[in-house]
């Protein structure tokens, strides 16, 4: 008797990436069966804001919680008091640091996506070249994960690369326009690759050189902002780092009904490893450029059926 | 001179008091849950920190200013208790001690700052909120310190009364009353009322308003500290975004409490029960329309309507009851 | 049809707690200089602001020529021809002198932008008329006192109303001053038939220039619009005290010979003093005579820290003390001071009668821990607040809301509570009424008969007189004087006059 | 030559100057034109929005809501454009009509209730915060017409972009307002002292709703000037406005109580801030010490503005009396 499952997606707070999520939950009420599966969204980006939307949504009579997490550190407390009301709970999207209550993380591995990104801006960059990296709040601790590894990329490229500079703290559109165009009038002639590695300074980025009608400097972006997706068709951004959003939503509603039916993880699950969690399953990172860039969406899709079609074998043990 | 209606349904704080319960009412009837354990536990802490996080705004407001490095200040303190206890392993009760030095230490540089450069402390405050938030991101490299005693992060989830009510929200009622006393009944406290009411004036009394100014500040941030502790046993580790960027998702429940709370932003006169009702208010609005359901995306407009509603009600209530006693 | 331009019938107005117009009736006949007088609290200025339409009274009916009106703001009541000059100041400090005066009327150019050349030469007139020497571009902050208040005269007359509202237009005008101000009403009323309502607590002033007069005791009429000339200072003073005046003089024998309790020492400060030298002998009344602007409060203010002495000494019987502060002077020295300006430095208008009185004292109340509470404070200042028949609703009303007395009786209460050796005390009755400036001055008295030595700031010559033993005549920042006090009005006048202008 | 030292831009004006020379030696890219076009579309925004504050400050009261309506005006403006394919004309003036009510709310609210601006702008900003939320779930509209962009993206001759001449106006009418009318010398006297400008017969509730209407105008033509600048019309606009629009009049010497603002003075300031962080960039100050090289920064600039005056400063109240 665990009754029907009830599962919140609750995102960090209001963002176009997580949009994709309320579609998602719909469409897996209507395939799996689930009671209900509801796109919830704090009032702001705040930690405590969720996780007051959390404890409410409780309250509401959820009993499964899929969440962004609002910290990778600071929402494991939320994660384990809901796990001691027997609310199984899970990172989607990003992941939250070991140890911790959420059953598994399903997401981007956003360190290994920032790694990827710059690979692919070095491969176009013909190995040798000077970079910048944009990105989000300092504080954020994705975001060391995301310099450290855009470094790491930089050093395996073997000396011909570097970077000349990284601007942290544009996670708000207007802040970003300032200092990104700041950085095009001192270094634009400079520099010759750019890698974003967060959604707001990719967008903000993406139209500078736009407007600039800049096709010399190669960038590459992440996520799927039209912005972005438009400015790689019209040949000013190289490629952006697309991650999965629909497939997160889906596949983690049905994965929260399984659980909440009784489906164990298998011991010897082949769970992924990142910085942050050794029980990460990869929702699926792809680099587009303007090959592909208009079909990404079936490719995506693809992916996640992928994913679902092999996921009872290959992670969970049921009751029968 | 006196008519029937006793002094105290004149005070803000009787209005407070009665949309509290008139909020609670509303609630409990038509929602599921808002009663529940869970809930009323969660609602607990959350009150527990609004109220400490708006007692520390407040002590500045009397002075007239506004301490903006608010957030930045608690974060920073919470963190340097992180490293204290992770990195350095001093007990629990000292590294409190410390932590709270060190938060009121931060506060007297604002004070400090603010009294001998005569710039004000809007300005001071926005500065230092950048330093502050600037040294610690720098220092700690952004990293959290989550390898806490459990003993502390057991504090934290800590139920009492019946599972309902956390330690945290005791902390609180108990600094709110420690403050009551403060203003009400000691002689230190009712010059910084003094001092914040009119500086000059109060300065030819014989009383050294800079150094009630820094009081003031000081005490801001030995609350703020206090605040962040507590938020550091919530979550259960010390983390440098755990107030936002720059410590702002401290600042509006920072003002609200205060300010629906009664206490003038000129300065000179605080309502600590009040600012304690205020935090109470703006947590169970915030929550009761998560629970209402009326979609995510408004809760901010009707948050917004609610507090404009509530302000105005009782502009009606002081209206009310001053006509009242202009007729006997 | 009676030839009254501005009737008032049977006025009520209440504020909470307080019934401050009690169905009083004012007339003012045309080209006539109307005095209102009363008490301080006697419902003056209230009755002021009703005319102008600032407060509604809550009965009554008010006539101007003869129509009945009810004026919803000031703006109506200006349009309707009633100028004024209220009691507070009210000229926008940061603002220069000309546009203050222009204000309500600014001139434009053709473009509707304000023309600023027109604003200085239209100012400049009625400055011309008021015989001020002041350039309108000056920002008002700068101003002394007394020319504000002027420029705010010249503000009210530059509506050429027919009405004109002065309420106490000469609390801090200097006698010269105020004699020219006196002429030129007398002028405007001859010349242009205008009608002047004149509010003030000096009384040779209102026989000086007043036809009729009207007086208010609690709100209530105590006489109306009777003739001048139908009475004496006397009569006046018992229509508005209910009773006769005390006429008090400070009779001490003090030797002048004895060690000095405070001495100031070739004194000179960041602000100007050059050269300071006096002393104040234990139990002595010192008098500390100047036009506004001599420097006195200023010289006050830099022994209590507030502002830089650059060289000289002060020595407390006999020993050289530093006073860094007034918490210092009044918790080390027993130091006191109460302040020429009550509103800003004297009170804190928006706390209540008790913590107002109290402040001084709270240092020395306080119990272990720093506990104190208000009964501790109440009994300790309840006498001092009954001494001065202090009319307040309670010890919790808001000090804001007393009338200007009141309120100046609390500001000297908390001093008398804080038990110093050592007053200075700044102007102590401007603006307060003379039943209380009587009392004020056997408070005085009986304080250095008690023992306390008092260094008493005072333009009224009169008030000087009376109550100093000693006479101290400052000029530009300088001593330039020191009379023994033998209490004959025009010996001492003449000699100090002698001093100011030699 | 003294009266320009009393100036409150002149001080400013100095920091500035030399402050200009000094980077440019450093890094010539200062002075390149696309530097300086940049630098003017940083300023172009930033202006409007301290504007916006600057006037409520100048009566002595504070809107905190000028970014919820910015933002608000913002996604109403690329609204209109996308979902109901309205013409930019008409987009423009409902924009400006929402800002116009906008402001009417705040200022009437505020003057009729007697309660403060501080609080009313704090709970009308989660009102329209939260209907811009309501409206877009959070979503970005990026349907702006060509003309719209090429606004924001366009240069009239050299490095100077069309954008800077809506803030050039309004700079020049702000200017002519706070000087030269008797509306804008009336909010500076309400300011001042509210109970003197009402003695005197000027009447608080018509100088109070002016003044945040024209606010909510101001705050509105910033959000649209945004939306022509990032050419999408996202929820976001706004968010970070409010300290920037109190920094800026307040570096120009504005007393945050009320009755003295300086419109150039504040015009200085807006470029001082942006110059500051635009050097952080250019100077590649580590991102870990950009906060706080921007905390000692705006001291620094408040020091050698302040100096000469700050006796007068010295307990300035936030607010004045309510
Ligand atoms: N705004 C107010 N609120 C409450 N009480 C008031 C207010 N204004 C005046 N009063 C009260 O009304 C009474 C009359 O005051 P008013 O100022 O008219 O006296 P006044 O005759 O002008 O005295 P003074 O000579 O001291 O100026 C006083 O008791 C005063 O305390
Ligand atoms: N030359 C001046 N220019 C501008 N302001 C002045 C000047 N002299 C004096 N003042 C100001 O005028 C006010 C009165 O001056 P001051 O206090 O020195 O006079 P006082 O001798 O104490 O006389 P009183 O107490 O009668 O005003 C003070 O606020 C002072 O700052
Ligand atoms: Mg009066
Ligand atoms: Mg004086």
């Amino acid at each position: 008797g665990h009754g029907v499952t009830k599962v919140a997606l609750v995102p960090g707070g209001p963002h176009p990436y997580f949009a994709a999520w309320e579609q998602a939950g719909l469409d897996a009420v209507e395939d799996f069966g689930l009671g209900k599966a509801d796109y919830r969204v704090p009032a702001e980006w705040d930690l405590s804001q969720q996780n007051e939307l959390i404890e409410s949504l409780v309250g509401q009579g959820y009993n499964a919680v899929l969440v962004f997490p609002g910290d990778a550190v600071g929402t494991n407390k939320i994660l384990g008091e809901l796990d001691d009301a027997g609310i199984p709970t899970a990172a989607l999207a990003g992941c939250v640091e070991q140890p911790t209550q959420a059953k598994f993380c399903f997401g981007t591995d956003t360190g290994h996506s920032a790694y990827l990104g710059t690979k692919e801006l070095i491969k176009a960059l013909g190995g040798k070249g000077k970079i910048a990296h944009f990105t989000g709040f300092l504080v954020d601790p994705n975001t060391t994960l995301r310099i450290n590894a855009v470094e790491q990329a930089v050093s395996e490229a073997g000396g011909g690369v570097e970077i000349i500079q990284v601007i942290a703290d544009i996670d708000a559109y207007e802040p970003a326009d300032e200092k990104i165009n700041a950085f095009m009038a001192a270094q634009g002639s400079e520099v010759d690759g750019i890698v974003t590695t967060a959604w707001v300074p990719a967008v903000v980025a993406a139209q500078a050189l736009t407007n600039m009608g800049d096709k010399r400097i190669k960038m590459v972006g992440i996520d799927h902002d039209e912005v972005v997706l438009k400015a790689i068709k019209d040949g000013y951004v190289h490629g952006t780092m697309l991650q999965n959003p629909y497939g997160q939503g889906y596949i983690g509603s049905y994965v929260m009904d399984k659980v909440r039916q009784g489906c164990e993880f298998k011991a010897d699950a082949p769970w992924k490893s990142t910085a942050q969690t050794d029980q990460f399953i990869d929702s699926g990172t792809v680099f587009v450029d303007i090959s592909d860039v208009d079909t990404y969406v079936m490719a995506m899709r693809g992916i996640s059926l992928e994913i679902l079609e092999t996921f009872d074998s290959t992670y969970l043990n049921c009751p029968s | 001179m006196n008519n029937k209606i006793p002094n105290f349904v004149k005070t803000n704080q009787f209005g407070l008091l009665i949309l509290v319960i008139v909020f609670i009412c509303i609630f409990s009837f038509s929602t599921d849950g808002f009663t529940s354990r869970f809930n009323i536990y969660a609602l607990s802490r959350v009150v527990a920190l609004d109220i400490m996080i708006g007692l520390a705004m407040m002590v500045v407001i009397l002075t007239g200013g506004l301490n903006l490095s608010l957030g930045a200040l608690g974060v920073s303190a919470a963190m340097f208790g992180g490293w204290c206890m992770e990195s350095m392993g001093i007990p629990i009760s000292i590294t409190i001690i410390l932590v709270l030095a060190f938060g009121s230490f931060l506060g007297w540089i604002n004070g400090f700052v603010t009294v001998r450069t005569g710039v004000h402390s809007f300005i001071v405050t926005l500065a230092t909120m950048s330093i502050y938030f600037g040294f610690m991101t720098l220092l700690t490299e952004a990293e959290a310190f989550r390898k806490l005693p459990e003993a502390f992060t057991d504090f934290g989830s800590l139920k009492l009364f019946n599972k309902y009510i956390s330690p945290l929200l005791i902390i609180s009622v108990l600094t709110c009353f420690v403050l009551y006393y403060i203003f009400k009944y000691t002689d230190i406290g009712r010059k910084l009322i003094a001092a914040g009411a009119n500086p000059d004036a109060a300065e030819l009394s014989g009383i050294s308003v800079d150094r009630m100014f820094i009081y003031c500040h000081m005490l801001s941030g030995f609350l703020a500290a206090l605040a962040g502790i507590m938020l550091t046993a919530r979550i259960g580790a010390a983390i440098p975004s755990m107030a936002g960027h720059l410590g702002f998702d401290w600042l509006l429940p920072a003002f609200l409490a205060p300010v629906l709370g009664g206490t003038l932003l000129s300065g000179g006169k605080v309502t600590v029960f009040g600012t304690m009702l205020g935090a109470i208010l703006v947590t169970l609005i915030n929550n009761g329309l998560y629970l209402i359901d009326v979609g995510e995306f408004w809760v901010r407009f009707f948050l917004g309507i609610i507090l404009l509603g509530a302000v105005l009600l009782d502009r009606a209530r002081e209206y009310f009851t001053v006509k009242n006693s202009i007729v006997s | 049809m009676s030839d009254y331009i501005l009737e008032l019938n049977n006025i009520t107005k209440n504020f909470p707690g307080v019934k401050a117009l009690d169905n009083a009736n004012f007339r003012l006949k045309k080209k006539s200089i109307h005095a209102l007088l009363g008490e301080n609290g006697a419902g003056k200025s209230t009755l002021i602001k009703i005319i102008t339409g600032v407060y509604n009274q809550n009965e009554g009916k008010l006539f101007l020529n003869n129509q009945e009106k009810s004026f919803s703001s000031p703006n109506e009541a200006m349009n309707a021809g009633i100028s004024v000059v209220h009691q507070e100041r009210n000229l926008i400090r940061r603002f220069s002198v000309g546009e203050n005066l222009m204000l309500t009327n600014l001139p434009k150019n053709n473009l509707g932008l304000i023309d600023y050349n027109t604003v200085s030469k239209e100012s400049k007139k009625w400055l011309d008329i008021m015989e001020l020497d002041i350039d309108p571009n000056t920002i008002v902050s700068d101003l002394t006192v007394a020319k504000m208040q002027l420029c705010e005269i010249a503000k009210a007359l530059s509506l050429e109303s027919k009405i004109l509202l002065l309420d106490e237009p000469t609390s801090s005008l200097s006698p010269q001053d105020t004699k020219n101000l006196f002429a030129l009403l007398k002028r405007l009323v001859a010349e242009q038939d205008v009608s002047i309502v004149f509010v003030s607590h000096k009384l040779e002033e209102v026989f000086e220039i007043c036809d009729e007069v009207t007086v208010l005791r609690d709100g209530k009429n105590a006489c109306e619009s009777e003739q001048i000339t139908n009475l004496n200072r006397q009569k006046l003073v018992k229509l508005m005290i209910g009773r006769d005046e005390q006429i008090i003089k400070s009779k001490k024998n003090i030797d002048f010979t004895d060690e000095s309790l405070l001495d100031l020492q070739s004194i000179n400060t960041d602000l100007g003093h050059k050269n300071i030298n006096l002393n104040l002998k234990k139990g002595e009344i010192l008098g500390l005579y100047g036009l506004v602007g001599a420097g006195r409060t200023e010289l006050i203010k830099c022994v209590l820290g507030l502002d830089k002495i650059n060289s000289g000494q002060i020595l407390l019987n006999n020993k050289e003390i530093k006073i860094k502060s007034p918490k210092d002077a009044l918790e080390k020295y027993k130091i006191g001071y109460i302040s020429e300006d009550r509103k800003k430095e004297g009170l804190i208008l928006m706390h209540d009668v008790l913590s107002n009185a109290g402040i001084t004292v709270w240092s020395n109340l306080k119990k272990i821990l720093s506990f104190l509470n208000d009964s501790i404070v109440y009994n300790k200042v309840d006498p001092y607040v009954k001494q001065l028949e202090v009319k307040t609703p309670s010890y919790q009303q808001i000090v804001s809301n007393l009338s200007g007395g009141n309120q100046q009786k609390i500001s000297v209460a908390k001093w008398l509570a804080s038990g110093t050796d050592i007053l200075f005390i700044d102007e102590p009755t401007v603006g307060i009424d003379i039943k209380t400036k009587s009392y004020l001055h056997e408070l005085i008295i009986e304080l250095s008969l008690k023992g306390t030595s008092i260094i008493l700031i005072t333009s009224d010559m009169p008030e000087m007189i009376s109550l100093a033993d000693r006479i101290i005549t400052m000029k530009d920042f300088k001593v330039v004087g020191e009379t023994i006090n033998n209490h004959n009005y025009e010996e001492m006048s003449s000699s100090i006059m002698g001093n100011i202008h030699e | 030559m003294s009266a320009l030292l009393k100036k409150d831009w002149f001080g400013l004006g100095l920091v500035l100057i030399f402050g200009s020379i000094l980077i440019s030696l450093f890094k010539p890219a200062f002075i390149s034109p696309f530097n300086l076009y940049v630098l003017m579309l940083s300023v172009s925004l930033m202006l409007v929005v301290a504007m916006s504050q600057m006037i409520i400050i100048a009566i002595g009261q504070m809107n905190l809501s000028v970014g919820a309506i910015g933002g608000l005006v913002a996604i109403s403006f690329t609204g209109l454009m996308e979902v109901y394919s309205m013409s930019i004309l008409p987009a423009v003036l409902i924009g400006l009509l929402i800002g116009l009510a906008c402001g009417f709310i705040n200022g009437y609210i505020t003057v009729k209730t007697g309660i403060s601006a501080f609080i009313i702008t704090l709970a009308t900003l989660y009102i329209f915060k939260g209907m811009n939320l309501g409206i877009t779930e959070a979503q970005p509209f990026y349907e702006i017409p060509e003309a719209v962009k090429f606004f924001g993206n366009a240069k009239i001759f050299g490095p100077i972009p069309y954008l800077v001449i809506v803030p050039i106006i309004i700079t020049v009418l702000m200017w002519i307002l706070m000087n030269r009318t008797s509306l804008g010398r009336y909010m500076l006297a309400y300011g001042n002292n509210v109970q003197s400008s009402e003695l005197i017969g000027i009447s608080s509730t018509k100088i109070v709703i002016y003044a945040h209407v024209i606010s909510g105008l101001l705050a509105a033509i910033g959000g649209m000037l945004v939306v022509c600048r990032l050419q999408l019309g996202t929820p976001n606009i706004g968010d970070s406005w409010l300290l920037p629009s109190f920094a800026a009049p307040v570096i120009g010497g504005a007393i945050l109580a009320g009755g003295k603002v300086d419109v150039i003075a504040t015009a200085f300031g807006v470029i001082l801030v942006s110059i500051i962080s635009q050097a952080l960039v250019i100077f590649k100050i580590d991102p870990f010490f950009v906060q706080i090289f921007l905390g000692f920064m705006i001291l620094l600039a408040v020091f050698i503005n302040r100096y000469r005056e700050y006796r007068e400063e010295r307990r300035t109240k936030v607010f004045s009396d309510e």
